[in-house]
């Protein structure tokens, strides 16, 4: 079993916040505390799966480290300024008025980290596209000339643009067919040894955590309630919930 | 009823800006209501008497302050023309009401039925006709359908006696008579509108999930229909409905002159023409209580309609 | 349950073929589509996305009846063929013998109606001897069989106000309302939770235990299928490949599609590691 | 548009939008540099003439050839349109964007100020504005698009509230594109099949609004007229000389037709 | 042609006169509930007669109040409140005598109180004819002595000046006069209705119709469809495109506007201050193509400050001035240092088609000789401050009536201090003559003044005059009668029903 020691997200005490639905415009602002003193750690080129039932903060803390959801406390700490990832839904997260190839050189155009030529960004489309295995033609349809296998690949492409080194993937596989899944799953897997990629693997399918992940978290009413390397957390699992999670999908 | 009360209390801070809105712009227009009053051959002594009596000389805001306070005692001031505004009002706000309601009655019960068949036989002959028929007239201009309708109604087939406009106070049913032209003329386009949105809504309802649920129930497609779709496709069509009534009023002061209905819409503009701004002022005001009050109501209803709203909506 | 029943068939689908005829060419949906449904029996169909396994529950349900769709085939329930018998004949049945579960839970339920309206309608449709009160009493207590808590004011509630799970339930007390004689749940777990899955899960396979209620299960989850069905059809662009008892299909494989489909089913071997 | 065309689904009502429209603008263009007639020029022994050779649609009461006024009536009645919708389906856009994406302090005291005007019908509105200045074709052109900047405002405004938080929005931020390179580049080609459909409607609203303002004897300055204004000065004609009313009267149910079907196209295919 | 036919109409109506009082009778015992409805172009203005300030409104309270004396179709002043009136030779003092047995509409008779009360009153509005009144005076119980601050042998021509009661109260909802019409009731935008008055003392010229409503037809476009359509019987002042569309039903009576149309420079302002500009304006354009146009060649030519019906005082030779000469236009065009012309706008109130139809034929007009004109269509009351008060106009098209029976009506706005003076029109021989016109005593002398003011107008081009505007009446073949003054009158009491 691999070392893990070089942290690529630390995060501290973490508690987000979303706002109550305001009533009225007098009304004071009330808040809803979506995750509870959440602290968790990725090492540098692990996948770590978060698993955790509908509504336990999942995607919310995916938003917290991205940036999206500014309104917590604690701290997160990250090795990457700019880390990408791979919006829960395949449908929303593509701009459905513009082509695959647009979306794809803006990220480059839009880059904080370098200036890119015409040229290069060309290339990059190219390589990019070639690692998730999009076909050439494809770059020049729109998101919704795509099969949802073919639209999760560009959203994967998309992440991948700028060459991060955080990945965070939410649910990437979890609104496709069972077959399709295994080959995402796959090229995750594959891209994150050869590119070096940190992968904060999100999902409620604990039989696709099990094969792709080296740490597990798991996740309920906001909190963290076991971590582990996956192995001993599937062979031996401490809480009750986890327990409850295996047992439901017929694991144990 | 919180929201309600929300709404409402927006609804007064609206129109608190359409009060300053209306009041600015017929205070700072060039032009002089002494002169309008006394007319060309006054002298200046005279005008500048005048202007002390009504006030002319105070700086806005305390003559703002005087309208508004006098606007929410129900003093909406004096005419130049006419004496009391709100007696004026009065006296011609039945009219375009009646107008309106007459229209709105005819739009509610033509469109509706005409909405729903066509959309349960789209792609028929009849629904290709309709919708054709639909677009046509949506192209008219509401004034020229008024002046056909005078024409092949109140001339040819004297259905009518065109401009015969019989007051409210003489003959009420004679006034209810003569205004079904008009009406129709106003409810027209708002028709056409109404029907086209309804069967797009029938149409569009009948292919969602639910309907399917339904009909696994063991529901006749009227079962269907009526039971689960109508409810639902009129949602839409209830925001509709209320931009045109408010529409209706506004209507008309074109069609009151088409068909020489003395209502608020004609007094409106020849209040204008006049130069009458206490009138205009008014009357403006009115309508924008009238609009903002349809809103509340079409509002309220949508809620009990739907009930997602309450939710969906901020 | 005598075991007389267990071999009663009560459903026969014959040669169904279910053709589009609105694009430019025919397309063919579904093809030779049979199934044979007994009393008591839960019989699973699964397929990749596509493989028409929703077009022939509809077609089951009779459900289909658009004017552009050809349809041949027979379906044989209660010696009526539920394909060309009049609309009235068929009314009948729907939602009083045959009930069906909807792969949408979100968009089947009537937004605008309440819960408990909707619940009780196939009573009010093909019970009108039933008065309100016992309507309501029946519509609440079937609420609460399906594990809703509070069904009495879950039964004033409308379906926005429930959670995906809750209302997937909800589509399962109103299609059981009127103890019908054949369930079709088609994906009913889709799109659940893994915990709400186990419970909906459960509660169909207690269904068909206490009621003798025959269940056609629709999903593309294996696993699931194998926890609660007896047989099993596999189905692919529109044609059933195979078809057997689950043992049958699960340990012995024989179409490469089945296989593919098996394989590409994610293991969790923990004593291997 | 050109993308609808590249898909070759032209659906019946785009087909008869594109038609419709086109002749219109083919006959416009036209007449901007060859008219049968000088629109302008009168003749007393040509008063009132029906339909002929020479004067297809007849002649007005001026002796003037209708044909010729229809040419140019068009075109400035469709110039009132564009500018109307310039005015009013710009800054609407701009505003709705703007304040509909940043939201705040600065969006609910323009939402408060849209309300207000939205209070207003917009003949209302245009009727004020004008009897406030000057009649004249800038005028009413101003102010219808200052009639319908609300109106577009919320559209676009409701459009871009639905967007700002879709995950594809915040996944250009995450790539790291600026406010407005979200708001432009992002955001508008998504509402671009609603506000399409808007323009269009506008456009509808617009031609019918002139014409109702020219009936109440506001609008264009003889002696160039918009089609509102013959249509309206022709009813007295109307009697004994129902052509005179024929002609602007078919020409704007034309032109509101082919853009009411243009926009049912767009909206189909949208 | 038009003077002809208005003849014709009154001749006719001579004879009527005659046995107005069988007519009468018949009139009310035949049909007594039919409403003989008029339509008038906008809302009264007021209906207290002291007050009242446009001209459409003066024309319908003519049928229910009456002054000392009373404008006839001829443009006679009879006697009527007063039965007769001596004036001092110096022309400063007016004494009237009072009919007896004149009553007003409520009962009451009237006395010499009433009539100096409502003298008072109107003095007291500050109408400026009025300005010269020095003193207001009851004699006696039959007479009445006004005295003037300065001598004015016109003065008679005001004392139409409407005689109410002495203790009127409210004449805005309830006026009160002694006309053949009395007062009913009036609805806002709606309509006045007025009923015979049964006790009128003119006997011989007492009303024919009993009910009659004016009713506002505000949308001019309206008129054709309503009068045939039957919701108003009579409208006066329609355009002769409307009358060419009128069935049979209607009889259209033709005379004049009595109006004096013209193109109306600001001779104030570059170019036309240019007295050789104006002339070249006149040069250009020809009255009788702008009537062809707007009236179908109805229409008399003027050539200055003057109508035909203003019998005595009108000039016909001076419509020979200018005759159409494009190239003498040019010339002096060229002469004032413009040869090729210049731009300028022309300010047309919107609410009258025949201006706005006469401002298009001179804006063709003038494009022969180089110069480009752009017509600017105004609201009526926009018109009456910019261009009326604050003179803030190039051109106007426009036409000038005659408030009172006399040529200074239509000439005093142009001596160069009046407060009406919107031409900015100076000129001292024209400032002498009229002020000559207006001292003397003697008729003949006066008219010869006033000839004189009309020449210079014509000859220095104070306003390019253009015509007086053809009227067409539409009145229902039901009924007949209807009745042209020089004045802006609608007599309703003239007309009865159609054998
Ligand atoms: N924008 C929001 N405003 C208010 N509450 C929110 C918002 N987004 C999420 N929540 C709440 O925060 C909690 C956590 O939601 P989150 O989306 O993180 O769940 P999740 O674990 O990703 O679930 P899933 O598996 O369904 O994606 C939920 O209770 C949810 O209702
Ligand atoms: N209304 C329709 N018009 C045309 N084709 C249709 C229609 N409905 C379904 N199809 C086609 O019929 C085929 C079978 O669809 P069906 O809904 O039965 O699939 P499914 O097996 O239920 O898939 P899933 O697992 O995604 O629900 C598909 O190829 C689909 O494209
Ligand atoms: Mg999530
Ligand atoms: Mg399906």
């Amino acid at each position: 079993m691999k070392e893990w020691n070089e942290k690529a997200i630390e995060i501290k005490d973490l508690n987000v916040y979303y706002n109550k639905r305001r009533k009225s415009i007098f009304e004071k602002k009330g808040k809803t505390r979506a995750l509870n003193n959440v602290s968790l750690d990725v090492y540098k080129g692990e996948v770590l799966g978060l698993v955790g039932e509908s509504g336990s903060g999942k995607s919310t803390l995916a938003r917290a480290i991205m940036g999206i959801n500014k309104d917590y406390t604690g701290s997160i700490v990250k090795t990457d300024e700019y880390p990408q990832m791979i919006f829960q839904d395949p449908y929303g997260s593509l701009n459905p008025a513009r082509t695959v190839h647009w979306i794809l050189k803006e990220s480059l155009k839009v880059d904080r980290k370098r200036k890119w030529t015409d040229e290069e960004m060309e290339d990059r489309i190219r390589t990019v596209c070639e690692q998730v295995e999009l076909p050439e033609d494809y770059v020049n349809r729109y998101p919704s000339q795509l099969s949802g296998g073919q639209r999760q690949r560009v959203s994967i492409a998309l992440s991948l643009m700028q060459s991060p080194k955080i990945l965070i993937a939410d649910e990437p596989v979890s609104a496709l067919d069972v077959t399709i899944q295994a080959q995402i799953l796959e090229l995750l897997d594959h891209l994150h040894k050869k590119l070096d990629l940190s992968i904060l693997f999100i999902s409620h399918d604990l039989r696709v955590v099990y094969n792709l992940c080296d740490h597990v978290a798991i996740m309920k009413d906001g909190q963290i309630v076991e971590y582990g390397v996956t192995d001993q957390i599937y062979k031996s699992p401490t809480a009750d919930y986890t327990k409850t999670l295996l047992k439901s999908a017929g694991i144990v | 009823m919180k929201y309600i009360l929300k709404k409402a209390g927006m609804m007064i801070l609206t129109l608190f800006v359409v009060s300053i809105l209306v009041f600015l712009a017929f205070n700072l227009i060039p032009g002089d209501p002494a002169t309008r009053i006394l007319g060309t051959e006054a002298t200046q002594n005279q005008l500048a008497m005048l202007r002390q009596e009504m006030g002319l000389n105070d700086p806005i805001y305390v003559r703002y302050f005087r309208w508004v306070t006098g606007f929410i005692q129900g003093d909406l001031g004096t005419s130049y023309s006419y004496g009391s505004v709100s007696a004026l009002i009065m006296d011609k706000i039945p009219i375009t009401i009646w107008l309106a309601v007459m229209a709105f009655l005819l739009m509610f019960f033509i469109s509706i039925p005409l909405g729903i068949f066509t959309a349960r036989h789209e792609g028929s002959v009849i629904d290709k006709f309709v919708v054709v028929m639909d677009q046509i007239i949506m192209a008219i201009p509401p004034f020229f359908s008024g002046i056909i309708l005078t024409l092949i109604f109140g001339l040819s087939l004297k259905l009518f006696v065109p401009g015969g406009f019989i007051s409210y106070k003489k003959d009420f049913w004679g006034f209810i008579g003569y205004l079904v032209f008009p009406a129709i003329a106003i409810a027209l386009p708002k028709i056409t509108m109404c029907v086209k949105l309804l069967r797009g809504s029938v149409i569009e309802e009948i292919s969602k999930d639910y309907t399917r649920t339904a009909y696994s129930r063991g529901n006749t497609t009227r079962g269907v229909l009526y039971r689960h779709v109508l409810k639902n496709a009129m949602i839409p069509v209830i925001t509709f409905m209320g931009m045109a009534l408010a529409d209706m009023v506004s209507g008309s002061i074109v069609i009151e002159q088409v068909f020489n209905i003395p209502g608020i819409g004609r007094m409106l503009l020849s209040s204008i023409n006049n130069r009458d701004y206490p009138v205009v002022e008014a009357i403006i005001m009115g309508i924008a209580i009238l609009v903002m009050v349809v809103n509340l109501i079409v509002d309220i209803i949508y809620r009990l309609v739907d009930p997602r709203i309450e939710t969906i909506n901020d | 349950m005598s075991s007389g029943d267990k071999f009663e068939v009560i459903l026969s689908v014959n040669d169904l073929h279910i053709e589009f005829h609105d694009h430019k060419l025919p397309q063919t949906a579904v093809e030779d589509f049979d199934l044979e449904l007994s009393r008591g029996e839960i019989v699973g169909i699964v397929g990749e996305s596509g493989s028409g396994k929703s077009l022939s529950a509809l077609a089951i349900a009779g459900l289909l009846s658009r004017h552009d769709m050809y349809k041949s085939g027979r379906i044989m329930f209660e010696g009526e063929d539920l394909l060309t018998c009049n609309r009235r004949k068929l009314r009948t049945f729907q939602g009083d013998e045959i009930s069906m579960i909807f792969q949408e839970p979100m968009t089947s339920l009537n937004p605008v109606k309440k819960i408990g309206w909707q619940t009780e309608e196939s009573l009010r449709i093909h019970h009108p001897e039933i008065d309100k009160k016992e309507r309501r009493l029946r519509a609440i207590s079937m609420l609460a069989k399906v594990g809703l808590h509070e069904p009495e004011k879950v039964y004033d509630m409308y379906p926005h106000e429930l959670s995906g799970g809750m209302r997937q339930r909800v589509m399962i007390a109103a299609a059981m309302i009127g103890h019908p004689k054949i369930l079709i749940a088609d994906e009913p777990t889709t799109a659940l939770d893994v915990t709400v899955q186990a419970q909906i899960v459960e509660l169909l396979k207690s269904i068909n235990k206490e009621e003798g209620t025959s269940i056609i299960f629709i999903s593309h989850d294996l696993s699931l299928v194998r926890q609660i069905c007896s047989r099993v059809l596999v189905m692919q662009k529109g044609v059933v490949v195979e078809s057997g008892s689950v043992n049958d299909i699960f340990l012995r494989p024989k179409d490469i599609y089945t296989r593919k489909l098996i394989a590409s089913i994610p293991k969790v071997d923990i004593h291997a590691s | 548009m050109i993308k609808y065309f590249k898909d070759k689904k032209i659906n019946s009502f785009l087909l008869w939008g594109i038609i419709l429209t086109g002749i219109m603008l083919l006959v416009v263009v036209i007449g901007m540099f060859w008219t049968p007639y000088d629109p302008t020029k009168m003749n007393a022994s040509q008063k009132l003439q029906g339909m002929s050779l020479s004067h297809i649609l007849g002649t007005d009461n001026k002796g003037r050839d209708i044909f010729s006024r229809v040419m140019y009536g068009s075109r400035i009645t469709l110039a009132i349109a564009c500018g109307t919708m310039i005015i009013g389906a710009g800054l609407g856009t701009l505003l709705g964007a703007i304040t509909g994406y940043f939201g705040g302090f600065l969006d609910e005291v323009f939402m408060r100020i849209v309300d207000a005007m939205l209070a207003f019908p917009s003949i209302l509105l245009a009727l004020v504005i004008v009897s406030l200045f000057d009649s004249g074709n800038i005028v009413v052109m101003a102010a219808l698009g200052i009639a319908f900047i609300p109106s577009f405002a919320r559209i676009v405004r409701s459009e871009v509230l639905r967007c700002r938080n879709m995950d594809y929005v915040e996944n250009a931020r995450i790539q790291g594109a600026s406010d407005f390179r979200i708001i432009f580049l992002h955001i508008m080609p998504n509402i671009s099949g609603v506000l399409w459909s808007s323009v269009l409607i506008g456009f509808n609203n617009a031609v019918l609004a002139e014409a109702g303002l020219s009936y109440l004897g506001i609008g264009s300055q003889p002696p160039y007229d918009s089609l509102g204004n013959m249509l309206s000065s022709a009813q007295q004609f109307m009697l004994k000389n129902p052509i005179c009313v024929l002609g602007p009267g078919f020409a704007i149910v034309w032109m509101v037709l082919g853009f009411s079907f243009l926009g049912e196209g767009l909206r189909k295919k949208a | 042609g038009c003077a002809k036919k208005d003849g014709e109409t009154g001749s006719q109506n001579a004879q009527e006169s005659q046995n107005a009082q069988e007519g009468t009778q018949e009139t009310s015992s035949v049909d007594s509930d039919e409403v003989f409805t008029v339509g008038i172009p906008q809302d009264l203005d007021s209906l207290d007669p002291h007050i009242a300030q446009s001209a459409g409104t003066r024309e319908v309270l003519f049928n229910i109040f009456e002054g000392l004396v009373k404008p006839d179709e001829n443009g006679n002043l009879n006697p009527a409140i007063a039965s007769g009136y001596d004036v001092s030779d110096d022309a400063t003092e007016y004494t009237f005598t009072i009919r007896d047995n004149v009553l007003f509409h409520n009962g009451q008779t009237l006395t010499a109180d009433d009539v100096v009360a409502s003298l008072q009153r109107y003095k007291d509005t500050g109408a400026s004819v009025f300005e010269i009144v020095d003193s207001i005076e009851k004699v006696d119980d039959t007479h009445v002595k006004v005295t003037l601050t300065k001598a004015n042998s016109e003065f008679i021509s005001y004392c139409t000046v409407a005689i109410m009661p002495a203790d009127c109260e409210d004449v805005e909802n309830n006026p009160i006069g002694t006309g053949p019409y009395k007062f009913v009731s009036r609805t806002a935008l709606e309509n006045l209705v007025v009923e015979k008055f049964d006790d009128y003392w003119d006997t011989d010229n007492a009303a024919h119709i009993k009910n009659v409503e004016f009713k506002v037809e505000a949308n001019p476009d309206n008129i054709v469809t309503d009068l045939e359509g039957g919701s108003i019987d009579m409208y006066a002042r329609i355009t002769s495109d409307q009358a060419d569309q009128l069935s049979d039903a209607f009889d259209i009576y033709e005379g004049e506007m009595n109006l004096v149309q013209a193109l109306y420079v600001n001779n104030a302002v570059a170019p036309f201050d240019n007295e050789l500009v104006r002339q070249a304006l006149c040069y250009a354009i020809d009255p009788q193509e702008i009537m062809d146009f707007v009236s179908g060649g109805a229409g008399v030519e003027i050539g200055s400050a003057m109508f035909p019906s203003f019998g005595k005082y009108f000039d016909e030779s001076l419509n020979d001035t200018y005759n159409q000469d494009i190239d003498k236009a040019k010339e002096l065009l060229a002469q004032a240092g413009y040869p090729d012309g210049f731009t300028f706008t022309i300010k047309v109130p919107s609410n009258y088609t025949p201006h706005i139809d006469t401002a298009e034929v001179v804006v063709e007009q003038l494009e022969a000789i180089g110069v480009t004109a752009n017509i600017k269509k105004v609201e009526w009351n926009t018109w009456l401050e910019e261009v009326y008060n604050n003179k803030d106009y190039e051109a106007t098209i426009v036409g000038f009536d005659a408030s009172t029976l006399n040529a200074s009506a239509l000439l005093y706005r142009y001596t160069s201090d009046a407060h009406n003076n919107m031409f900015n029109y100076a000129n001292a021989d024209y400032d002498k003559a009229f002020a000559a016109a207006q001292a003397t005593v003697d008729d003949d002398e006066q008219v010869k003044y006033y000839k004189e003011c009309e020449k210079i107008l014509s000859e220095t081009a104070a306003a390019i005059y253009i015509q007086d505007l053809p009227e067409f009446v539409a009145l229902s073949s039901k009924y007949t009668g209807y009745t042209f003054y020089p004045l802006y009158v609608q007599d309703i009491a003239k007309i009865k029903l159609a054998e």
